[in-house]
C-alpha cells in the first residue's frame, strides 16, 4: 500500500457545476500547472482512483450518478469538493433544482473555495486531501489487514 | 450597435401549423421554440431565421390547451417541444421523439409554471 | 522537410525554460487585480449593509448590535460586487485567494468605526 | 439482421469532461440510432430572475457556463440595454469584442486540446493547453479572473484596459500566433489525424441547415452563417471573414475551429487599431419593459438570449438557448450510422457544452 501515498489516481465528476472549475481541474493537470509531477493521474475509471475531485452543485438527476461513482472507488478514498458551488450552491442556491452542496450526497474531506476554483487552489486543496488520505490509510491498516477488507465493510 | 429588427406575429393555435409550414418551405431554419408564463396564460414562441432575417411567430395558451407538434415539418423541434413540456407542464401533440417528461427530471414538477418562491435574502449560511 | 521542422521544434524545447510553474516551490502567477478574497477594513465601514444587499450569494452578514461584519467564504463568489458598491470603499479584493480547507467557516471581522460628532450622514450606526 | 443491443454512453465517461448520456442502439458494431438524455445540470438558473433584480442578475448570467462566461453576461447585457434604450459607449462596445474574441480563442484552444485527447494524441493535447495558458493570462491581466471574467455590466463594462496594455497585447499577439499556427498545422495537415477525422460523422449541407445546426458545426458543412455578421457590439465596423469548409465531417469542423484562432486574432488587431478614448459605462436607471431576442455567436454557434420585463425590477422571463442544445439533433444525425469506436470523436467535435445547454 505505500505506493499509494506516491501517485494518487484522481477521478473528476461534474455535478452540475457551470464548466468553470471543471476546466481549471484539466488545466491544473497541463503542462503549465501539471500535477503529473506528483505522479498524479487523471484516470476516467473510479475504480482505479484514489481521490474524487467533485465540482457542481448536485441537481435532482446528478444524484445517483455521483453516489455511484463515490462507491465504485475503493477504499482509502477522499473527496475534494471544487469550487463554491460544490461548497454551498454558491449563486445557484436558491434554484429550485439544487441541492446545495456535495456534503449533502457524499461525505467530503476538503473544499476548495473559489469561483472558479484557481489550478494552485486545486493543487493546493489536492496536497490537503493527500494527508488525509494518509491518515485514512494508517486508520485502515491499524483495522486489521488492508489488502483483505470483506465486501460490504468498504463503504 | 444597430437593434435588430424582430417581428412577431401573434396567431392562433388552429393556424400554427400552416404558418410554420410557410417558414419552412419559404427554407427557413427554426431558431428556438420558448416559452413564457405570463400571468395564468403562457406565450409560446416559435423563432426562424433566413440570412439573418429574423420573424417570431406567438400561440398564446391556457394551462390546459394541447400544443400541435411541429417536428413534422422541423425534425430538431423535439428537444424544445419535450423542454416545454417538462419545464413549463404545456401538452405537446405527436411529438416524434417523446421523452414523457424524462428530458429535465427536476425535483420539482414544470417547475416554470409554479409561482415563485419567497426571497430569502441575508439568511444565515 | 518535415525532419528539419521536428529537430528545431525539439531543439527549441530543449533550450527554452520550461512553461510549467513548479507551483508549491515557485509562486502563484498572480496579477494587481486578480480576485482572490475580499478584505474588509473595520476602521471605515458604517454598517450600510449596501453590500449585503448587492451580494449575489449572500455571503455577507452584518451585524448592527454587535458590531460585526461576516462573510462565508465557502457562498462567496469572488464576483467584485461589495467592492463595486461600497460607498467607503472600506471592502477592497486582495489577490491571495482562499485556502482549501477540511471545515466551512465563517469569517468575523469587526467594525470599529466610530461615527464622528457632527450627525451629517443618515445612517443607522450608533455613536 | 442482427440484434440490436443499446450500449449506455455517460454520463461518467473517460472523454468526457461534463455528463451527458446517450443510449446507442447498436447493430453489432455500428449505431443505428441514438436516444440523448440531458438533464445532468439542469439547475434552472433562469428562474432566478424572479428573485435577482435584474442589475443582479449579470453575475448569475455570467456563470451560465464557464467557458464562454464572458459572452452570456455581454449578450444578458446588451438584451437588456436593447430593451431599455441604452446607448452603450463605443470603448466599452470595443471592449466586448476584444474580451469575446479571447473567449473565442480560450474555448477553440480548449476544444482542439480535448479533441486531440478524445482520438487519443495526448501530446497535441498538452500542446494546445499550454497555448491557451497564454490567453488566460491575458483575460486574468485585464478581467481579474481566469475563466469566469465578471466584467460585464449593463450599459458598458466594469473595467478598462489602458492603451499600454493593448499596445503590449498586440505584439504579444504575435507570439500566441505563431504558436497556435505550429499548433494547427498538425491539426490540418498531420496525416494520422487526417486519416482518423476524414469521413467520421458526416452531415450534408442540407441537414445541417435544416436541423437547426449553427456555428462551427453548421460552417463546417457549408452553411455559413456567423451571427457577428448582425453587426452586434462593435462587429459592424469590422471586417468579419465566415470561414466555412464544405465537407461535413469532423475533419471539417476542425478545420473551421483551427482557423477561426486566425480570425479572431485578426479582429482583436482590428478593433484595436479602431478603439477610441472615451467613458466605458454609463449610468442605468430605471427598468427595463419589453421584449427583446439577443443574438449572439458564442464560440460554439448563434446564442440567443430572450429577455422580457415587465416594468419592475425583476424580469419576467430569460430564456436562454445555447449551441449545443440545437446542435444536439445533428449530433444524433451524425451518429447514425457510425461506428462505436467514433463516437467520442463525433461527440466531441459539436464541441459539447452541456452546462449551458441544460442552464
Amino acid at each position: 500500500m505505500t505506493y499509494l501515498q506516491k501517485s494518487p489516481w484522481i477521478v473528476h465528476y461534474n455535478a452540475s457545476s457551470c464548466n468553470g472549475c471543471d476546466i481549471e481541474i484539466l488545466a491544473a493537470l497541463t503542462p503549465v500547472f501539471d500535477v503529473e509531477r506528483f505522479g498524479i493521474v487523471n484516470t476516467g475509471n473510479p475504480k482505479h482512483a484514489d481521490i474524487l475531485l467533485c465540482t457542481g452543485s448536485v441537481n435532482e438527476r446528478n444524484k445517483v450518478p455521483l453516489k455511484n461513482v463515490y462507491d465504485m472507488i475503493p477504499e482509502p478514498k477522499v473527496v475534494v469538493a471544487i469550487g463554491i458551488c460544490a461548497a454551498s450552491g454558491g449563486i445557484f442556491r436558491e434554484c429550485y433544482n439544487v441541492q446545495g452542496g456535495i456534503d449533502k450526497i457524499i461525505p467530503v474531506d476538503v473544499w476548495v473555495p473559489g469561483c472558479a476554483a484557481r489550478p494552485e487552489s486545486i493543487i493546493d486543496g489536492v496536497v490537503t486531501a493527500l494527508g488525509i488520505l494518509e491518515q485514512k490509510r494508517a486508520k485502515m491498516l491499524e483495522k486489521g489487514s488492508a489488502g483483505s477488507i470483506k465486501a460490504g465493510e468498504a463503504v | 450597435m444597430t437593434a435588430q429588427a424582430q417581428a412577431t406575429t401573434i396567431i392562433d393555435v388552429g393556424k400554427l401549423v400552416g404558418s410554420v409550414e410557410h417558414y419552412r418551405n419559404e427554407g427557413y431554419r427554426l431558431v428556438q421554440i420558448g416559452c413564457t408564463k405570463v400571468g395564468d396564460t403562457y406565450e409560446i414562441n416559435y423563432s426562424f431565421d433566413k440570412d439573418y432575417h429574423f420573424e417570431n411567430i406567438r400561440i398564446v395558451v391556457s394551462a390546459d390547451t394541447e400544443v400541435p407538434s411541429i417536428s413534422g415539418m422541423y425534425w430538431n423541434s423535439f428537444i424544445y417541444e419535450n423542454e416545454m413540456h417538462d419545464l413549463f407542464g404545456i401538452q405537446v401533440r405527436g411529438m416524434n421523439i417523446d421523452f414523457k417528461g424524462t428530458l429535465f427530471r427536476t425535483s420539482v414538477k414544470y417547475p416554470f409554471s409554479q409561482p415563485p418562491v419567497t426571497v430569502t435574502k441575508g439568511d444565515k449560511p | 522537410m518535415a525532419f528539419f521542422e521536428m529537430v528545431r521544434t525539439a531543439l527549441r524545447t530543449v533550450l527554452q525554460q520550461p512553461v510549467t510553474i513548479l507551483y508549491p516551490a515557485q509562486a502563484a502567477k498572480k496579477t494587481p487585480i486578480s480576485r482572490g478574497h475580499v478584505v474588509h477594513d473595520g476602521s471605515k465601514c458604517i454598517s450600510c449593509s449596501i453590500c449585503v444587499k448587492k451580494c449575489p450569494s449572500q455571503a455577507i452578514i452584518l451585524n448592527k448590535e454587535a458590531k460585526t461584519w461576516q462573510i462565508d467564504r465557502f457562498r462567496c463568489v469572488v464576483c467584485n460586487s461589495c467592492v463595486d458598491t461600497c460607498p467607503t470603499k472600506c471592502l477592497s479584493m486582495d489577490t491571495q485567494y482562499t485556502a482549501p480547507a477540511a471545515a466551512k467557516g465563517i469569517e468575523t471581522f469587526t467594525i470599529t468605526y466610530v461615527k464622528p460628532p457632527k450627525p451629517e450622514k443618515k445612517d443607522e450606526q450608533k455613536p | 439482421m442482427s440484434k440490436q443491443i443499446i450500449v449506455p454512453f455517460g454520463p461518467q465517461h473517460p472523454v468526457l469532461p461534463e455528463p451527458i448520456h446517450l443510449d446507442l442502439v447498436l447493430e453489432d458494431e455500428t449505431v443505428v440510432d441514438v436516444i440523448p438524455s440531458i438533464g445532468y445540470i439542469h439547475r434552472g438558473f433562469e428562474k432566478l430572475v424572479e428573485k435577482r433584480e435584474f442589475t443582479e442578475y449579470v453575475y448569475v448570467a455570467e456563470r451560465t457556463c464557464g467557458i464562454c462566461s464572458f459572452v452570456h453576461g455581454a449578450t444578458y447585457c446588451e438584451g437588456i440595454e436593447q430593451i431599455m434604450k441604452i446607448d452603450v459607449p463605443e470603448r466599452a462596445q470595443y471592449l466586448r469584442v476584444i474580451w469575446s474574441e479571447f473567449s473565442r480563442l480560450h474555448s477553440h484552444l480548449l476544444w482542439l486540446g480535448c479533441f486531440a485527447d478524445s482520438f487519443g494524441f495526448e501530446n497535441l493535447f498538452m500542446g494546445a493547453w499550454k497555448t491557451r495558458e497564454r490567453v488566460l493570462d491575458f483575460m486574468e491581466e485585464t478581467t481579474g479572473g481566469r475563466v469566469i471574467q465578471g466584467t460585464s455590466k449593463i450599459g458598458g463594462v466594469r473595467r478598462d484596459i489602458s492603451s499600454e496594455r493593448l499596445d503590449k497585447m498586440v505584439k504579444d499577439l504575435d507570439i500566441l500566433d505563431q504558436e497556435m499556427k505550429e499548433l494547427t498545422t498538425v491539426f490540418l495537415h498531420d496525416d494520422s489525424v487526417r486519416h482518423r477525422l476524414r469521413n467520421v460523422g458526416v452531415i450534408s449541407r442540407e441537414d445541417a441547415y435544416h436541423l437547426g445546426a449553427v456555428g462551427p458545426t453548421a460552417r463546417g458543412s457549408g452553411v455559413a452563417i456567423d451571427m457577428r455578421k448582425l453587426g452586434y457590439g462593435a462587429y459592424d465596423r469590422l471586417n468579419v471573414p465566415v470561414i466555412t469548409d464544405s465537407c461535413g465531417d469532423c475533419l471539417s469542423r476542425c478545420t473551421v475551429r483551427a482557423k477561426e484562432l486566425f480570425t479572431s486574432t485578426d479582429l482583436i488587431r482590428q478593433a484595436v487599431s479602431k478603439i477610441p478614448d472615451g467613458p466605458v459605462e454609463v449610468k442605468v436607471t430605471g427598468a427595463p419593459d419589453g421584449e427583446y431576442f439577443t443574438r449572439a455567436e458564442q464560440p460554439r454557434g448563434e446564442l440567443v438570449h430572450y429577455l422580457k420585463g415587465n416594468g419592475s425590477k425583476f424580469l419576467v422571463r430569460s430564456r436562454i438557448r445555447t449551441p449545443t442544445l440545437t446542435n444536439i439533433p445533428p449530433l444524433i444525425k451524425m451518429l447514425q450510422g457510425c461506428e462505436l469506436a467514433d463516437v467520442p470523436v463525433i461527440v466531441l467535435s459539436i464541441d459539447p457544452c452541456i452546462s449551458c445547454t441544460e442552464r
